[in-house]
């Protein structure tokens, strides 16, 4: 759309180099400077990418017999489709959770003023740019059997035995919970910033409950944002390897499990290409999916 | 060898230049260095604390070493095709042979050990070398449960709301659930029993991990009992942890643990220098030691005190497990445990 | 009035001459300039007015260097520049925006230009004193830009533009972010400069207002080509086209049919009901409709019916200042739009017949068949 | 105001404020609670903490105790120096290209650049591991920053990318018809102004590198192990209450390093953003 009418400058053509006085001028053009990334990332992104594509068409881990063997071992065993869905499941429940913790705080800071909010953005970076290790290290001693949150509970005589959530999805959500709580705000709180602080004063002053006005007036305006939180968690969530090893433990087998297994335990190469391109595929086809209604929603509101 | 695309050093030198990180003492530059692997935990300790300083002062070698279990080493290995990852294994029975297959190992040469006089005969041949005995039995906490007899009991209450499990991906995992089959009818090459049994009890089993985070897991109180070998015991009992061994009914299982240099090795004379030394008296002696209690195999360290068995020759009475059967069966077994216990 | 010449100063230095030769610029498939020949004098300023997307920003462009045409020449004093990038062209161009380095103060925006040449020390020095002296900014040095006021922005524009001696000035709607009472302060002050410096400049704009006072020459531009370049005055007094005509002021439009010929004048008939004998130009023949043009200061009201008024419904009669506008609508349904001097207009609607103020110079164009 | 305040308004009050108050709990409690226990003066990880002592840190500082964390942190540093300033050089360039470029190939670029921030970290390690060992490469630093660039190089592309679309392009025609070459304009003016984007990229490319896990992974071997994975084996197996002094560590220079980037580039107004 905007880039067609707008397609005004050339992809080229500013001149570059005075050195050669006048007459013939050798003119670099400006989109050539990122053939070096171009050149990098075709070396180590995209190459390793499509070999392990090529690698995943061989039926042993010597890597010598091509042939679709992997693909159909992997899709033969409905154990692997297990696995898939409760990926995708944990994707969709660390979203639910993000949303349904992290919507409220959202919208608690548009209410703040612009010191407060400063202070709360910087309080939900920060996890963003701790170590997943450090956070997932403190989820055990929070969550531990002996951890805070059974003290806690046992200490208000609200539980007699502890609780387990450690090994649990249930842990598991919480503190992916926290892990990816800001790539959920940083979208959202950008998105609802930029909405004209009249509008909920104008849905207050035609009578509508402050619940009211959430429902029909913010939340629909924030979908953009909401949409593209969803996107960035539920791509995190789906590859926090890390996460789902130290809390889920091993009863609770997701892909990137299956890949580390396959890959660096087994060591069978072609399986593991197999199950990592199946995440890949299978994350990136919800995202698609994402982005899509987000488009969709987004163009319903501004035409 | 491979051409890098920048000499390490340079990095290292540029490194320091970038400051803040040119107090790091391994930036000192050494005369050779060799990566070994270890186990993680217990062994991951003692190398670091005992033999790491003693190869540094006795060679000048730096000891870098990786933290993997055995069927880990093997896999990293294989998948270097050539370009070892590291320069020495040490390995258990079962994933010995693995690499012996896999052709994995530079020929070793016996006789270029200086303390070779010092081992029993037969414990080193053209593969390796034995460097400890490792026992594995029942690991429980004493202020939580009581002691469990057999391994039948993990089955039972109390000990199964307690118990921690971990699958076929290591020596001490397999054997156990070997044994553990064995009581159920199960076999040396068949562990559906337990599977089957520990089935029936999994919503009560208190946690299910991979084998490294065991002793992490009992150490939070995620689980009190837990299958595993006597120097893990002896570690967490060093951080004043409460953990007891227990030898079960049918009996600890036992086996020796052996060192391999890697074929390919850019470290070949580094590697036998460690491997000498890790067979010595001195690192035997200082291995034997609590918090570490390994079992010795240099005849001249005697077997302390505190340790399951008095000489070696009692490692016969112990059972052993014949890895040339399991071995082909594992991969399997992994993928198996997994399925049955996943949630 | 003739196209003005050239206002010399006292020892100014000569302008260059600007010819623009046949200028074709193309995006994509849509033609931005088509065949725009221009020649401008030394030392003149021409005006490019038009509405916006009619080709005028893209013209200064060319000119500057920053957009390559597909067809025809830029000349600076008879010699070819479409060679040279626009680093090379000695060009200087002072945007709607001013477009000043945010991160540097006043001296190192206006002494840019001659840094970026290479010249350093005492020289570059003297002349951004001197350049400042001249926008009267000499006591704001050190401040940055956001620390200015618009107009002071503008001041510094246009010194750092002018610090490195260009052969032509380019000026890209500079008044179009100025308040009303600061642009004409502005507008007198460029024009100072210019007189002063006798430099040949270009105004881009689309306020004609702004066309009219300051530029010497101005080219109504209308999808992108000049429909015409003369002075204001005869811009204003004798559009040749319908578009200059409707874009040049304000203009009441009335329909009628040209019922007789003869040499330079035609008699026509308006539909509103009056036969007016006019100068017509040669191309309007008998029975041709046609559109007669008159500014709301050529139509005066009167009270009584003559054969050359015609009647009216009077409107709202607004008063504006020192005049007061009166809208009216004739017969046939044309609004019309009457000006008068305030002082002069009677009170109440008893004047119903419209006709030509006695000097009053409407312009005649044939009705488009469409 | 005068309004009455309505029983939902108080629900809404009570429940978002609620809400609010838990998220930021979940938000904080794990940093806080990582710090207090690296405090500890038990031998093992307990909540709370027995006693108050420096000692892990102490032991955690300790060359000879720790030399391998040290090492660890030193080889995370030095990757992700050198995979933040190539990428902070490619990246740049690449932006420098692109960004102003409104050809359609140059927005199909720009996707593919930033494509790594979706593809799961733990399929390029793998990919990245087969791809070097086909080539024969051994495990090392080296391959380890190329990874690693290209993971965090997006990051870079990002800021650069905004901060180049919000430079105002009257700035450099004017720079260009006073006489500046491309360089000059390059670097006295367009570099100057994008300069606090391009730090705020190469931060955040920084801070992922050193936390990231799924492509040092699969290219580290027992020389090139980095921090976070060593801290992943050390919380694995024995829970080591150096992993808390390490956090500790960790959360403070993260802090530390944000506030300063806070003042210097308006790091939260740019993530917002």
């Amino acid at each position: 759309m905007g880039s067609r009418s707008l397609g005004m400058t050339p992809p080229s053509l500013r001149d570059t180099s005075p050195a050669d006085g006048g007459g013939k001028r050798f003119a670099l053009a400006e989109w050539q400077l990122a053939l070096p990334l171009a050149l990098a990332f075709a070396a180590l992104f995209l190459a390793p990418l499509l070999l392990l594509v090529g690698v995943s068409f061989f039926n042993d881990d010597k890597i010598t017999q091509p042939g679709f063997g992997s693909w159909v071992k992997f899709f033969g065993d409905p154990f692997n489709y297990k696995v898939i869905g409760d990926t995708l499941l944990l994707g969709v429940k660390t979203v639910c959770a993000t949303i349904v913790v992290g919507y409220p705080l959202a919208l608690v800071y548009l209410d703040l003023g612009a010191r407060l909010q400063k202070v709360l953005l910087f309080i939900i970076i920060m996890p963003l740019l701790l170590s997943v290790v450090v956070r997932t290290f403190a989820w055990i001693v929070v969550l531990g059997r002996e951890g805070m949150v059974n003290q806690v509970l046992i200490g208000l005589g609200l539980i007699s035995e502890p609780l387990r959530l450690l090994q649990t999805e249930l842990g598991l959500v919480i503190s992916l919970t926290q892990i990816e709580m800001p790539l959920m705000l940083l979208p959202l709180i950008s998105v609802m910033s930029r909405l004209d602080p009249n509008l909920r004063d104008a849905s207050a002053a035609l009578g509508a409950s402050r619940w009211r006005t959430l429902f029909t007036v913010i939340v629909p305006l924030s979908m953009p944002g909401l949409v593209a939180g969803c996107l960035l968690v539920f791509a995190s969530s789906t590859t926090a390897f890390i996460s789902q090893t130290v809390i889920g433990g091993v009863r609770l087998i997701y892909l990137p499990l299956l890949i580390w297994q396959q890959s660096l335990v087994v060591y069978n190469w072609p399986l593991a290409a197999v199950a990592s391109l199946s995440l890949v595929v299978s994350v990136l086809s919800v995202i698609a999916a994402l982005s899509y209604l987000g488009r969709r929603s987004s163009g319903h509101l501004h035409g | 060898m491979i051409r890098q695309p920048f000499s390490r050093r340079n990095l290292l030198a540029g490194a320091s230049a970038l400051g803040g990180i040119s107090f790091l003492p391994g930036l000192a530059h050494a005369k050779g260095s060799i990566v070994a692997t270890t186990y993680p935990g217990t062994w991951e300790d003692a190398y670091r604390g005992v033999v790491a300083p003693m190869l540094k002062k006795k060679d000048d070698i730096d000891l870098e070493l990786a933290p993997l279990f055995a069927m880990d080493q093997i896999g990293k290995a294989k998948a270097a095709r050539g370009a070892p990852p590291f320069d020495v294994f040490v390995l258990d029975p079962g994933p010995r042979i693995v690499g012996m297959d896999g052709g994995l190992f530079e020929k070793f040469d016996p006789k270029k050990l200086a303390n070779l006089g010092k081992l029993p005969a037969g414990f080193a041949d053209d593969v390796g070398v034995q460097v400890s005995a490792q026992v594995v039995g029942i690991a429980y906490n004493p202020k939580k449960v009581p002691a469990p007899k057999s391994w039948a009991d993990l089955l039972k209450d109390p000990w199964v709301s307690r118990l921690g499990l971990t699958g076929f991906q290591t020596t001490f995992g397999t054997s156990s659930l070997i044994e553990l089959s064995k009581l159920f009818g199960g076999s040396l090459t068949n562990i559906d029993p337990a599977l089957a049994e520990l089935k029936k009890v999994l919503p009560k089993i208190a946690a299910v991990g991979l084998p490294a985070a065991m002793p992490g897991l009992f150490q939070q109180g995620q689980c009190d009992v837990m299958y595993t070998n006597t120097q893990t015991v002896a570690t967490l009992k060093g951080k004043g942890i409460d953990v007891e061994f227990v030898k079960p009914e049918s009996g600890s299982i036992a086996f020796y643990t052996t060192m391999h240099i890697a074929k390919g090795t850019a470290e070949l004379a580094n590697a036998y220098k460690y491997l000498d030394l890790v067979v010595g008296k001195e690192v035997q002696e200082a291995l034997t030691k609590p918090p570490y209690n390994f079992v010795p195999v240099n005849k001249d360290v005697p077997l302390p005190a505190d340790l399951p068995m008095k000489s070696l020759d009692e490692m016969t009475k112990y059972v052993e497990h014949d890895w040339s059967k399991i071995n082909p069966l594992r991969a399997a077994w992994i993928e198996k445990f997994n399925k049955e216990m996943a949630k | 009035m003739q196209a003005s010449a050239p206002v010399q100063t006292q020892q100014a230095p000569a302008g260059r001459t600007l010819d623009v030769d046949d200028l074709t610029v193309r995006y994509g498939s849509a033609v931005a300039v088509d065949g725009v020949s221009l020649s401008i004098e030394p030392g003149e300023v021409v005006a490019l007015l038009g509405p916006s997307g009619c080709g005028k920003t893209t013209l200064l462009r060319v000119i500057a260097g920053f957009v390559r045409q597909v067809a025809g020449r830029v000349l600076v004093d008879g010699g070819a520049i479409d060679h040279l990038p626009a680093n090379q062209r000695n060009v200087g161009i002072v945007f709607q925006n001013y477009a000043l380095f945010p991160h540097m103060n006043v001296t190192e925006n206006v002494a840019y230009g001659l840094r970026a040449r290479g010249q350093r020390g005492p020289a570059v020095e003297a002349r951004v004193s001197r350049m400042l002296d001249m926008v009267q900014l000499g006591g704001f040095r050190d401040r940055l830009p956001r620390q200015l006021s618009g107009g002071q922005q503008q001041r510094v524009a246009l010194a750092r533009a002018l610090a490195v001696e260009p052969s032509i000035l380019l000026l890209d709607e500079p008044f179009a972010a100025l308040d009303r009472n600061l642009r004409l302060d502005m507008q007198i002050e460029v024009k100072r400069l210019q007189r002063q410096l006798g430099l040949t400049t270009i105004l881009v704009t689309h306020d004609q207002d702004e066309a009219m006072s300051v530029a010497d020459r101005i080219a109504v531009m209308n999808k992108g080509t000049v429909e015409q370049f003369d002075t204001p005055v005869a811009i204003y007094d004798r559009p040749q086209t319908l578009f200059v005509n409707g874009f040049i002021g304000t203009t009441n439009l009335l329909p009628g049919k040209v019922i007789a010929r003869d040499g330079d004048g035609a008699t026509v008939a308006l539909d509103a009901g009056a036969a007016l004998h006019l100068p017509a130009p040669a191309g309007i023949a008998a029975g041709t409709t046609v559109l007669l043009s008159v500014r709301p200061e050529q139509l005066v009201l009167s009270t009584e019916a003559t054969a050359e008024s015609w009647p009216i419904v009077p409107g709202l009669s607004l008063p504006l200042g020192s005049q007061i506008i009166h809208e009216a609508r004739t017969t046939d349904g044309v609004a019309l739009k009457i000006v008068e001097p305030r002082l002069r207009a009677p009170a109440g609607d008893a004047r119903r017949f419209c006709a030509l103020a006695p000097d009053a110079r409407p312009s005649l164009f044939p009705r488009s068949t469409q | 105001m005068g309004r009455k305040r309505s029983l939902g308004d108080i629900s809404y009050s009570l429940v978002i404020g609620g809400i609010a108050i838990l998220a930021l709990l979940i938000i904080v409690t794990p940093v806080v609670v990582a710090l207090m226990t690296s405090f500890t003066e038990g031998r093992s990880l307990k909540f709370p903490p027995t006693g108050f002592s420096f000692r892990w840190y102490e032991q955690l500082f300790d060359a000879s105790q720790s030399r391998q964390i040290h090492k660890a942190a030193g080889n995370s540093l030095l990757v992700a120096c050198y995979s933040t300033l190539f990428g902070v050089v490619l990246a740049t360039l690449a932006s420098l290209g692109l960004a102003r470029n409104r050809h359609r190939m140059a927005r199909v670029a720009d996707s593919f650049f930033m494509s790594p921030l979706v593809l799961p970290g733990i399929t390029f390690g793998l990919a990245a591991l087969v791809y070097f060992s086909t080539l024969g490469f051994r495990p090392s630093l080296d391959l380890m920053i190329a990874g690693h660039l290209m993971v965090t190089m997006p990051f870079i592309l990002r800021t650069t990318t905004a901060s180049l679309s919000q430079l105002d392009p009257a700035l450099l025609d004017s720079s260009q018809s006073l006489g500046a070459s491309w360089l000059y304009t390059l670097r006295r003016v367009t570099l100057p102004l994008i300069a606090p984007g391009i730090a705020a990229g190469a931060f955040l490319a920084f801070m992922a590198s050193i936390d990231n896990v799924p492509v040092s992974l699969f290219l580290s071997n027992a020389r090139t192990d980095t921090l976070p994975i060593r801290m992943w084996g050390m919380m694995e197996s024995t829970l080591d209450v150096r992993v808390a002094a390490v956090s500790g560590v960790l959360i403070t220079s993260a802090f530390v390093l944000m506030l300063v980037m806070e003042w210097t580039v308006g790091l939260t107004r740019r993530m917002r953003d």
